[in-house]
């Protein structure tokens, strides 16, 4: 359960037993795929998730940066991201458990809106848990999960935002230990969740890696995801992990500064990899936005998705092993990056995935050959904040906004 | 590993009354005064809590605590001071978050891990641990240092903890063991769970005293679990509400103060009457 | 270009030697795959698109209504519907066809985007004419087009929907004809329209046949689709249709009665199979929806993507030769269908095909064996108004739909 | 194919002014006063607008007279008998979109066609019809129905009509060939195209009158198009324009009526002095 000296299991003792049980049922369902469980899990993602994904070949971004770029487009997944992945595998598994109940937690509501999807779609009683502000900030996505039959719980605590939600659903999770499946949304917590998350996503890279050899006709030089959690990120890199020759880059949302506001708590990035400290959070040792002392951090970003003090343990070993680059792109380049991708390739990302393309519009004449930048997931839900947020910078690619507020 | 005296001498003279209060809730002054209200009213431990900012373990109530004592200035260091600055005579033991104590190295410019931490309590007059975050798996650094400066490191034991995993923490814990009357997280509950009487059962082997915690509120419900078997009784949630009542209803410090060593008084005479109890039916046992 | 005595090309003379042209393009480049046309529109489909979309089986809807149910999931294709394949199709065409500017129009948005999504991908100016109401009443589709760099056009005339902003294309177009493709969103409008945008939605049969000879070990008893104009409906029959055993029902918008307002000049529905008369509407001759001396009716249904008041011509011939079966389900019945498959699959459906779920929960004791039922959308868009029509009326599998509005 | 003898009357004597309203804009008895208003004016025909509601031809001025007249209560009856009831001297043709004249027939209670249609429109007094919407391929009904009851079957000829498509409607047409000016739809413009003079060039075999329409808006540009070669002036939307505006400022009907008047007796002035430059640029023709 360690990545180098990350990872771990740092919980609350009644939670340990069921994180045991967990990680018994890890080995033997997903590493040993006994009574089947990966090919059921598998065969589900494609039927109901609607699984491989196109790698597809991006002509105008590739004459635009003289470069072969390569869009793996998770955005066409069920629920419109990558999340499904890992949702699915999770309550799947709790279904084979034997557990009749599922709980999660969520920020910008895409975690908890892909859970609400699997849970309805297995016949699973389902919770979720959401700060008050995030339900107010993300109402579509809350109607979503309503509409799929979840019942959404606001967390009026705190700020009532992912950070209070993830307390909330541990505390849910110490009382019902026993009959419930906690689904964590990414890569984070206490193992086996870092594992077995990064295997559920996994297939996007075991699906890009063999599309390369068949578009590309071999490898690509660089792989790009964006990094919050880093879900996204373990499931793009996972299988060019051992590819050497591939660099992998894990762009970080640098929110309007790399810089930490000490005296007011308040970090107003959401970069861990690239600035975060060693410590340990929601269960896990890994690289941290925390003050001085070591009181976690509020991040920032305009993407409420990577707005996480904390980060996947796997992807803090492998920054600190040089295997992953980790690399920051600022709230003006993700707009940038957003505008970018809507205009030329007809496909509008989420805010999350658009720091990606905010690294590639910034940094493309560093990078040479191929690279498949992984389209985390579709900005039908950031529409309005990337509007708003355009409309308060200057961007310079952005479009005449004037005319998504006058006479219509 | 090191036993620490204080601690064992709280429990010499049977079951022990042993409640939590976060420090600096809502304000050092006013925390100081609670704590010491505590003492007076009869504790024999007291749990002084550093709030750490992500505290996954606690209820609402506590988890509320602990934001006001954050936005109150509660620091690492702050605490030291706190604890230095008490004018009480019981055994302190400190629960917080392992972040807390794994950082404080690195934030006097050393490296980081537990060490740094665990002198600085040593120093001020702390006895012990609780690390709601930290299993007995992941313990070993914490407890190394722990025995270096002759404190306790307390384990938590869940209703769920069975087999190797009580091993494992048997190995490691000293002081007591804290006993986790039901599932979930802290919170006054006026239910005393079944499962008490099991843990307690499933314990009865493990030299170190037993104290129940978890949803205890009142005076009978303490003398209750001490009859069934437990060495001391933890009380948080019950007592943070009186300090949360006095922020809300703006009630003077020193009023406060009183209605908490009042509940302290109920408090450890219900946890004395438990003993009684107890001894009665051991001397009933006795004759029959 | 007819459909026994349906279709033609009824339009004014200075878009006729346009239409010849298109005719003449399609024929070469669909029928004939010159220049590999249709080789690079079934690539970009593919990899673009996210083509094939699953042929998944609804297991928790196939043991409610003791039927093997299989859903056709368009809803996973870019953009959310089924409406890329005929757009991505048209603005390859019209790029082929050595065009430089494209136009269409929109009512619900959906075609609008498609568009959008697909002049951005090939690099090609657009314009989308869109009523007024409409744009207030579907703002995030207008973003999603402005986004994608398409000039989205505000119809002010008449009461500001698709009726008028039809006309104002085809204005735009008598205007620009020998530089500018019209991308007409459905099986209608004049020959060689709904042959041309059949084919290019055929690719939802001809998957779905393949499909079921693997997943069913042949072809299905039945395949149902909502039908408004009749592009997802001709799109999931074309390649059943010569199969005589397969049923094919159309599934249209009862909204809230069949029966007509003449003196208002209303039909309260849009269901102008199952009740419409032979005329001559938007280039063609088919079913239409009108008073008895031919004036257009206003049509309603709560899903907008129905509200039409014609049809495509070889909907029209197909009924007549009674190969299709016109059906027609109530406002009430599809928000039951809505409710019904998101709560029971995981996948929330648009309004559009929601009917078709609905004719399913009202009629599934009619049907036997096999039944592939085309989800020709997603319901993010129609969240707003499902909550407010469930909200309005007694739907018996509602939720409870305080939630949606108290305390969040 | 059947000539209508009133039509084929207004062109012997020279160029004819052809204006256009549509009928019932903005109700009945105000639309008869403007349509004799323009008899009075000197037109040679009048195309009388029977309005359809999705006039996918027409510019927006036309498109809300349309709109207009539908609000105030226009049918294929009402029109009917509005065209009964007018007391003008000229002869009439009826622009409308092929589906009312295709559904007539089954608001009679008979089958849907053309016939019914042409028979009550030839009973009234119409001359010919103008159909946007039915290209030369769909007509054959409309044309036989024409043939049997004595109408003209007016053709628009576009721009970018050519080849075929030209030998589809000389085939068809009678009474007079309607030369689209420009490309796009009706509406007044200042601009008189060249494509006009290109597409009367490609029209000179024809042995039905020219008459140019789309964007003529005064007497000056009639004469220009007349003098190169038009054998009729067509004018709608400046003349709805100045209905349109007699809505909005609610003029009375009367002044609304002279002030149509007025604008077509410039536009038929200008047809005349466009046929004299004519006739003067053949006598210059002649005497070189």
């Amino acid at each position: 359960g360690k990545f180098g000296d990350y990872g771990g299991q740092y919980v609350p003792e009644a939670l340990m037993p069921a994180i045991e049980e967990l990680d018994d049922a890890y080995q033997r369902y997903v590493l040993d795929n006994e009574d089947g469980f990966m090919d059921e899990f598998r065969q589900r993602l494609a039927d109901f998730g609607g699984r491989p994904t196109p790698l597809q070949r991006a002509d105008r971004l590739s004459e635009r940066y003289d470069l072969d770029v390569y869009l793996k487009r998770e955005d066409l997944l069920h629920g419109g991201a990558h999340k499904l992945n890992n949702a699915l595998g999770q309550v799947l598994l709790a279904k084979y458990m034997g557990k009749d109940r599922i709980i999660a937690e969520t920020g910008a509501g895409q975690h908890g809106t892909a859970t609400a999807m699997a849970a309805a779609h297995l016949d699973m009683p389902c919770t979720i848990y959401m700060g008050e502000r995030d339900i107010n900030r993300q109402r579509p996505n809350v109607f979503r999960m309503k509409l799929n039959g979840s019942d959404v719980k606001p967390v009026t605590a705190g700020r009532g935002t992912l950070k209070e939600a993830i307390s909330e659903t541990m505390r849910d999770w110490a009382a019902t230990v026993e009959s419930t499946h906690y689904v964590i949304g990414s890569v984070v917590g206490p193992h086996p969740f870092p594992a077995m998350v990064r295997d559920f996503q996994a297939v996007i890279s075991e699906e890009a890696r063999e599309q390369a050899h068949e578009k590309l006709g071999g490898l690509p030089d660089s792989v790009i995801a964006c990094a919050g959690g880093g879900s996204n990120t373990m499931g793009a890199f996972a299988n060019f992990v051992d590819d050497d020759s591939v660099d992998l880059y894990a762009v970080e949302a640098g929110g309007s500064s790399l810089a930490v506001d000490e005296e007011a708590g308040v970090a107003p990035n959401s970069a861990s990899l690239s600035t975060g400290d060693e410590g340990v959070l929601h269960g896990a040792r890994t690289k941290l936005l925390q003050d001085s002392v070591g009181q976690i951090m509020e991040s920032h970003s305009i993407s409420s998705g990577l707005d996480y003090a904390g980060v996947g343990p796997e992807l803090a070993y492998l920054v600190d092993e040089d295997r992953v680059t980790p690399v920051a792109v600022d709230d003006d380049a993700a707009l940038e990056g957003f505008h970018r991708l809507s205009q030329t390739e007809g496909i509008i990302p989420a805010l999350e995935t658009a720091h990606a393309f905010g690294y590639l519009e910034e940094h493309h004449a560093e990078l040479s050959g191929s690279v498949i930048v992984n389209v985390s997931g579709r900005g039908d839900k950031d529409l309005q904040s990337a509007i708003e947020e355009t409309e308060a910078r200057e961007i310079p690619n952005a479009p005449d906004m004037s005319m998504f507020s006058e006479g219509i | 590993m090191a036993e620490n005296e204080a601690i064992a001498a709280a429990f010499a003279d049977g079951p022990a009354f042993i409640p939590y209060l976060a420090v600096g809730d809502p304000d050092y002054e006013a925390s100081k005064a609670y704590v010491e209200a505590l003492a007076r009213g009869g504790a024999d431990i007291i749990e002084l809590g550093l709030p750490f900012s992500e505290p996954i373990a606690e209820g609402s109530t506590i988890q509320n605590a602990i934001v006001r004592a954050l936005e109150g200035g509660m620091t690492p260091d702050r605490f030291f001071e706190f604890v230095e600055e008490l004018d009480v005579d019981v055994p302190l033991v400190c629960m917080t978050y392992y972040n807390l104590i794994y950082q404080y190295g690195r934030s006097r410019g050393g490296e980081p891990g537990p060490e740094a931490f665990v002198e600085r309590a040593a120093e001020v007059g702390i006895s012990g641990f609780v690390v709601p975050d930290l299993p007995a798996e992941e313990a070993d650094p914490l407890r190394a240092a722990c025995d270096e400066h002759g404190l306790d490191l307390v384990f938590i034991v869940a209703p769920t903890t069975e087999g190797d995993r009580l091993e494992e923490m048997m190995e490691r814990v000293s002081g007591y063991v804290y006993v986790q009357a039901r599932l979930g997280t802290t919170g006054a509950k006026t239910d005393v769970s079944d499962q008490t009487t099991r843990s307690l059962q499933r314990l009865a082997e493990w030299d170190v005293p037993k104290a129940v915690g978890f949803g205890i509120s009142s005076g009978d419900q303490a003398a209750r679990i001490v009859a069934n078997g437990a060495d001391g009784i933890i009380v948080g949630s019950a007592l943070v509400d009186i300090v949360a009542a006095g922020v809300n209803s703006e009630r003077p410090v020193d009023e406060t103060a009183e209605k908490l060593a009042a509940k302290a008084r109920e408090l450890a005479a219900g946890t004395r009457e438990g003993a009684a109890r107890r001894n009665a039916d051991i001397a009933d046992a006795d004759s029959a």
